[in-house]
């Protein structure tokens, strides 16, 4: 049961943590790459803000890791979240987790970034041509 | 007592800056906290929701703060 | 919906295939990595190899892909499949998939490597200290 | 006719061969093919299940095979 959880302001990199999460006991690992889409109900996106107010947010992944090894019988987690601005293409987050067997790390891999989405102090700004909003601010 | 907020995301530009200074009683609770702010900032009371962290952890409205809390709002989160 | 869907018998390559998947217009990427685990059923497992009937594999995961892309709104498949000899902590199996939400991602993914492991004909040998058996053979 | 049959996984260790020829009536269906091979090769009968896959598909009992088909035996399959 071992965690890896980080947030960087430096670009992510995605080998880097399959090489953690890999291990000799693990049948099975799903990784969950998030990636700065061109678009936002149709409308271009131009770049991205991500705010993090840290130590609340590594509070709140710890607490979404551990519940995740309750439920499932993971082996290891990884959560790496970016902050600052990022290009269209650019990763903003990436989970990994490992298992003896698959339904387990499909599991809790997608459990972490839903659950992620819900109670992580974490905003996204989107910079479109004519402006830019707060994500999820407004009804 | 003299309480140091901190604003993130949309938060932060209603407050026109990443901390503010509030004067609440000893002891006072979350609501009452909310209460104040939406007072001075009444475009607080348009977001979809918002949060109080005391101390890095979501508090309740009943929750009672004192001077030594790290207290922050939280808007409607979106990271991922 | 473009697919890349290969069997080698050289190591697989994460990072070639995270490279291929990623894309602008795509916002999740799910990633399944199978790996030898060093145990099967409690006992210690030394290698494995995998034999494949190349071109009947090839057109099964052709088919479980196409059948993803009439399922689910995904963008992009790719399928990696190993054969030959692998030791403990090797990987027999990539998939990755991308979307625009990762709802899809996640549901093509784990639909691809389950049906994966019902239809294409390819063939696991596990090799323990007292000897081999070829997986799935006997009820 | 003569006909070439491939055999992977467990099925060439049964037939001690990467591939077996038998002899069939032209046009014989699969059911036959697998009557033939079992009376041959009784170990083919203690598989979990084992399929025929005729030119890289599967193929049903009732399907007829032809000289020039690619004929195989798929014993339970295992990747991933």
């Amino acid at each position: 049961m071992e965690t890896q959880i980080e947030i960087f302001e430096t670009p992510l990199n995605t080998q880097s943590c399959i090489e953690w999460i890999m291990s000799p006991a693990s049948g099975g690992i799903d990784v969950f790459i998030g990636t700065v889409r061109n678009a936002t109900k149709g409308k271009m996106v131009l770049k991205l803000e991500f705010e993090a107010y840290k130590p609340m947010a590594i509070s709140e992944m710890s607490k979404i890791t551990q519940q995740a090894f309750e439920k499932w019988p993971v082996q290891k987690i990884l959560i790496h979240h970016r902050t600052g601005t990022l290009q269209v293409g650019e990763i903003p987050v990436i989970i990994a987790v490992s298992a003896a067997h698959r339904d387990a790390a499909f599991d809790a891999c997608r459990y972490v970034i839903d659950t992620l989405k819900q109670t992580v102090p974490i905003w996204k700004k989107e910079f479109f041509e004519d402006g830019k909003v707060w994500v999820a601010a407004h009804p | 007592m003299e309480l140091n907020i901190l604003a993130f995301g949309i938060a932060k530009d209603i407050f026109g800056a990443p901390s503010v200074i509030v004067n609440l009683d000893e002891g006072a609770d979350t609501a009452t906290l909310k209460t104040l702010l939406e007072t001075q900032y009444p475009r607080l009371k348009q977001l979809a929701s918002y949060m109080v962290a005391v101390n890095n952890e979501y508090a309740q409205d009943e929750n009672s703060i004192s001077e030594r809390d790290e207290v922050a709002i939280i808007p409607p989160v979106s990271g991922g």
